[in-house]
């Protein structure tokens, strides 16, 4: 234990490359890391996508150099260390320009581990952290999550509190919610109509009805809108539809369709959204698009966001960024537009990125309190693809865990099985087991309905279903 | 009270019918909020037989019989990822050809083409070796108008290789059939992702992608009226990408 | 999906061996599993000490070729093929002798696989399952729990109840008690002591006061146990206290120390206990004697053992049963004489037996529910070596997915290193972070203490503690 | 409200001084329920430095220089693990010497031995290469009266190694030093583990143990004591085990 008063860590400004130099030394070896986005990668917790991108720690040793200097930076260098340059990339100009500084100025004294040991403490309340958010820069928050445990970022998350609303109200304490994602591989209206009804009958569905169409047609797509919305009408359910097609062909159709929600997949780094076939200006004319239309009854939150560790480095668009911290900066895209929901797809593109079961549950607890302190309404894709070293145990661990963080919303798929897009989310049945175990309540309106319907009862239990029932019929 | 445990505690679903229009796993029933035994059993087995076809090799040799009738070259390639396990870790490499692979490829012609067709293994090869013949048959008569590269199979591959390939093949258009990730009720899905004047360094808002391609998803038919219209548009529009949308009209229709 | 009708599954009667042969067939490849034992240990989850001894499933489909055979595997066979022999293993007679044939006639008609959907059906409440726990023997419910998901484990963990008694209740709804783990390498007295004040002024030390001794000198203990009955009686603290010796060398001071439980490590083999240097009748000797110290105040669990996979494997005494099936067969031990406290040492041994996070986590969710089930006052000793594939990030995962299961109590171990042992389990802390995020509470008895000590409010928070406070004089 | 954000969130705790009389983590203070995060990166420290332990090699070298003022013969053996991947994996192979290392015992003497002593790298050869030199110049004069076997370390061992040992030199008692698991605090710490009549098969209820012996833990002169103790009862009682109980007087005293 004494030891730790051997170590001594210090940081001295290097002239010759005009930015700080982060050091410290370990039983006499020195550890030198050349710049903050360096610091930042070597002290992530080990996942295959640093290691691919060459960014991950050599040894767990220097892993923990890195976040014993890493605990020392003062929060304000982060303002003037940018990892990607300021001039080279409007992910970096959005996050700078729109720092609110005046909350920032509550925490600017503060170093990385003075703020992990705040916010654990009692002070850091959900009222607390709320006004903060917009203090922070993801940067920030990524560092600070590289410094805690899980349960440091699951009990923190938990403190956290986001709430959205559209046609009715995500992310209430004590409340799941559930996309509901009835995906067809041909986008038959009859098979998506007959996953919707089951995940209905299920409870599931008050966070969205969200198809991923088989292809990218528009004309489809507006199929696809109008069957959701007729059937929203027919059954008045006070929930909210999306189809998370490419948002240039939403725009394509939105004045012909009735589009609630507006999806996107975002990333951190202008280069990544550019491979997406996006950029903000996009985001930002489909935002006023869709908030034209006034769909919404008790909110405007209107934009649908999905994210996921590994997608800059698999676009070669990382900076040599560690995926961590990328993923919190897609954060500062998806809050600039008060989106209603964001989801990260935690392990649906594969053991490139994420290796296993327990490098998946990381990076799902690191990006549910990454977005929920920057102000934004988490939920996860709890998910693995059959080439990654992952199992229905690992999702269930996450699952649980993610309960406990109080994550705003999880995926409902029929039976966990995703037939069009190949990968293992998480079933009806899912959520059903997290509410019960964690007492846990849908949203407030969604749950008025399924009463209505007969879907559930006040204690939260599921009412035998007669083939007579409405949504039958 | 005590006695009445029953032997079969599962409360079937009264939607049964419903499993009619959709292979997705619905109307499972329930014993408390749990999915009943016997789904839970189902849903391993599949999960071992997708792990399994992950693993699944391209049938160059079958393949190289079946495209005979096209009279075309057909070349056997590998990608740098030189194994499976390499190939899952390093996608970087899978969109590499190795050197042999390029030499052999660069050796060949000198021509120019408009279309260069590429048969890849990708997450799944069993995808491949199962429906990319009966869709090329259906396809290749009506590329008649089309200068057609020979056709590269290319194993342990990522879709950016086609960029290297189309490239030193001087091809206007490449079109890549590759293996999706295997799903659960789905071990052999083939993708077909098309790319207009493909260059290395290309990303992925440069092209098109036709999705879940086999009996059970978009059938060969539908599939190949789908590329044939992004491959008129995109030689028309001389683009592929975000910008070059899929108005074919719906499936439905 | 609809492969699954294309499985069979067929039980044919051997007359040649003259026990049952199980097999089906999938996708024309033929299982057979030659015996009860065979099939137990291919159906179990993946782990390292299957593997070392030979007995693991050879691929993920002849896994679950056996979980399917096993599901179709009626109840009843389990009381005619017994895995070891009746007349060469002890333990094996007293899971038949003992075996309750009235409450198991209530569940008869099943077959493994029903008794899974059973238990996970709204039926099996917490009533029902208490009714049930001694008509099960270890088999079955070793048996069942490979055919469970983790979410299963949990869920069905959650509606056990197994509550006991000496100076305090342990095991009730919304409790979480800790036993106090304050070893030192010398067993130094004063030591010892400043780690059990640590403890108590953090709110730990309701399960037990329970210090593993370095030396298993018979005068050592007395001292130990002397130290802390007075610091027990001294602040009137209503918990009960334990030193870890073996029990032939409690058995020898019984008479002149304050013996308050009897610790044991206990294993599922009559061999392996051989190897620990015990055997039935010595442990029936032990209780007898510690019950007639008469020194429990509101009840007479005065048992504590310890068990954890893999120890049968070490002593070479399996019998070729798989490890989880012979932890199961420990807790018939440990039924047969009322403990207060059952302790899994999940993570103890080393990679040998359990490899990774994953394998501890699924091993620890197993032995929780086995015991639960079995009616025995689960605790899971939550830890890992350091030459295992773990880190704390596994730990605060298995650490809240126990507590969301309702676990009896944790380990309290000063900043979770154990100085003496040599492992990492959880800290004084962890268990204050579970009582937080789920909000539990210690064993009444004890709250009541802290509370009146000013140590915890009403709220179950952390009080500040003065340098005047009585514990410090 | 807000603007109270101080720099330091910890809560010391006021039992500061305790720290004197343990190793453990205690007084670690804490905010809200959580461990002060300089005490959470000195544990990761120390983690990574107790996985390396595990790595850590006999120095046998150095062992057999100081071994010389004993004047007997040393051996240098391995068991049948023959990396330290395998060893942990495998402690059946640990518990066996390998071909050559049985060989060269058996050809070594056909005399009868009271002890045998043998040093085994265990789980931290650093725990051997650090205490079991100062705590043999100790114990080794006091042993004068027997027939003392030919010094063996050995690598990648086990405990029950010691039985095969000891039965091959026809030792009526082996004592193995090994180094136990290392943990946070102590990655060095020697154990010894003493057998009556070491046969091969036998297990641990046969066998006594004396615990942490390093500096900081079981100190020498103490150890030393309670090993001598137990041989010489052992020895007189013809056994060891369970049914053989340090009576030597607690250490307190
Ligand atoms: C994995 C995946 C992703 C990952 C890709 C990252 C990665 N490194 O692998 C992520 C999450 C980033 C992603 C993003 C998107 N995807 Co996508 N994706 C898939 C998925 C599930 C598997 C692909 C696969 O197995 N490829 C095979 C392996 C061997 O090849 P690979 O070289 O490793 O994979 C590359 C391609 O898959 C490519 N890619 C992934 N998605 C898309 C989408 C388009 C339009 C294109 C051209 C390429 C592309 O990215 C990979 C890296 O270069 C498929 C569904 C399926 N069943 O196939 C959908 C799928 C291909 N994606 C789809 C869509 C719509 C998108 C988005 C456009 C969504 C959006 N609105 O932003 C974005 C942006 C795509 C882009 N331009 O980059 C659709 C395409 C529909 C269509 N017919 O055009 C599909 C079919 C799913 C769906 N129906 O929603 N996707
Ligand atoms: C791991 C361990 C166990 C494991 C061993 C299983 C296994 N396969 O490894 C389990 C949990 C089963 C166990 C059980 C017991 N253990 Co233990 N165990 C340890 C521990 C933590 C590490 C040992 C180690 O690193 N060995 C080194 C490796 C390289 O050698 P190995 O060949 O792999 O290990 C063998 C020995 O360690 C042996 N072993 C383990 N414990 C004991 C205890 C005794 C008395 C003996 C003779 C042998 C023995 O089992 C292993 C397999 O053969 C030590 C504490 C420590 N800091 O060392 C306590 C320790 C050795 N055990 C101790 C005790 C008291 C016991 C029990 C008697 C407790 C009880 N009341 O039942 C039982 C039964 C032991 C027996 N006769 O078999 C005491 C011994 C005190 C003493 N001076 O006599 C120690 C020092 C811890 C303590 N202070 O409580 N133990």
């Amino acid at each position: 234990m004494c030891t730790f008063f051997l170590y001594f860590t210090e940081q001295i400004n290097n002239i010759i490359y005009g930015n700080m130099s982060y050091r410290t030394s370990i039983r006499n070896k020195v550890y030198v890391f050349n710049d903050l986005k360096t610091l930042l990668a070597k002290a992530s917790p080990l996942r295959s996508g640093d290691v691919l991108a060459g960014l991950a720690a050599d040894s767990y040793e220097e892993r923990v150099a890195a976040q014993i200097v890493l605990a020392d930076v003062p929060l304000k260098n982060f303002l003037h260390e940018t990892i990607i340059p300021y001039e080279e990339d409007e992910v970096t100009r959005l996050i700078i320009d729109e720092h609110d500084a005046t909350s920032f100025l509550l925490i600017s004294h503060l170093t990385v581990g003075e703020l992990r040991d705040w916010l654990l403490s009692d002070t850091a309340d959900t009222i607390t952290l709320q006004k903060l958010a917009k203090g922070f820069t993801p940067e920030m928050i990524a560092a600070v999550s590289k410094l805690m445990r899980n349960q440091d970022l699951i009990a923190v998350a938990q403190k956290c509190g986001v709430v959205t609303r559209f046609r009715n109200t995500i992310g209430l304490k004590g409340r799941l919610s559930t996309r509901l994602q009835p995906n067809h591989p041909t986008d038959d209206m009859k098979g998506i109509a007959a996953s919707m009804i089951d995940g209905l009958l299920y409870g599931s569905g008050d966070a969205v009805i969200g198809i991923n169409p088989a292809t990218d047609s528009p004309a489809s797509a507006v199929s696809l809108l109008n069957m959701i919305d007729d059937l929203r009408i027919k059954y008045a359910i006070p929930t909210q539809s999306c189809v998370l097609c490419h948002v240039t062909t939403i725009l394509q159709i939105i004045q012909q369709a009735p589009v609630d929600l507006v999806f996107q997949s975002i990333a951190g780094t202008e280069k990544t959204n550019k491979s997406f076939g996006i950029n903000l200006s996009m985001l930002k004319e489909a935002h006023e698009a869709a908030l034209s239309l006034q769909r919404g009854t008790i909110g405007n939150n209107i934009m649908y966001f999905e994210t996921g560790q590994g997608s800059s480095l698999s676009a070669n668009a990382n900076y040599n960024v560690d995926q961590q911290t990328l993923e919190a900066r897609a954060y500062a895209v998806a809050r600039k537009f008060n989106p209603m929901l964001v989801n990260t797809v935690v392990g649906f593109i594969g053991p490139e990125y994420l290796f296993d079961g327990k490098q998946i549950i990381r990076a799902a607890l690191e990006d549910h309190f990454c977005g929920k302190l920057l102000g934004l309404p988490m939920g996860v894709d709890i998910c693995y693809t059959n080439h990654a070293e992952a199992d229905q145990d690992d999702m269930d661990n996450l699952l649980t865990l993610l309960g406990v963080a109080g994550c705003n919303f999880i995926m409902g798929v029929p039976g966990a099985d995703d037939i069009m897009l190949n990968y293992q989310s998480t079933s009806f049945h899912d959520a059903l087991y997290l509410r019960k175990v964690l007492n846990k309540k849908p949203s407030p309106e969604f749950e008025a309905w399924l009463f209505k319907q007969n879907i559930m009862d006040e204690h939260g239990n599921q009412l035998p279903i007669q083939s007579s029932h409405l949504l039958l019929q | 009270m005590l006695s009445n445990i029953s032997k079969n505690s599962i409360q079937p679903d009264a939607w049964h019918s419903l499993k009619a229009f959709t292979a997705a796993r619905i109307a499972l029933g329930k014993t408390g909020t749990a999915i009943p035994l016997k789904e839970i059993l189902d849903f391993k087995l599949a999960f071992a037989h997708a792990r399994d076809a992950v693993y699944s090799l391209l049938d160059t040799q079958q393949l190289s019989t079946e495209l005979e009738i096209f009279n075309l070259p057909v070349y056997s390639l590998q990608s740098n990822a030189d194994s499976r396990p390499i190939y899952l870790q390093r996608p970087d490499l899978g969109r590499q050809l190795n050197n042999e692979s390029k030499n052999k490829l660069q050796d060949s012609s000198n021509e120019q083409f408009d279309i260069v067709i590429i048969l890849a293994d990708g997450l799944s090869a069993e995808a491949v070796n199962k429906n990319v013949f009966s869709i090329l048959q259906l396809l290749m008569p009506a590329l008649q108008q089309y200068a057609i590269a020979p056709i590269v199979m290319v194993q342990n591959a990522r879709v950016a290789i086609g960029d290297e390939i189309g490239s030193i093949l001087k091809a206007k258009l490449s079109l890549i059939f590759i293996g999706e990730r295997p799903g659960l009720s789905s071990s052999d899905s083939l993708g077909a992702y098309l790319t207009f004047n493909p260059t290395i360094g290309l990303t992925d808002e440069s092209r098109n992608c036709i999705s879940n391609i086999r009996p059970e998803g978009l059938q060969y038919d539908l599939a190949t009226e789908k590329i044939l219209y992004l491959i008129q548009e995109s030689m028309r529009l001389q683009l592929s990408g975000v910008r070059l949308k899929d108005n074919a009209g719906s499936i439905e229709n």
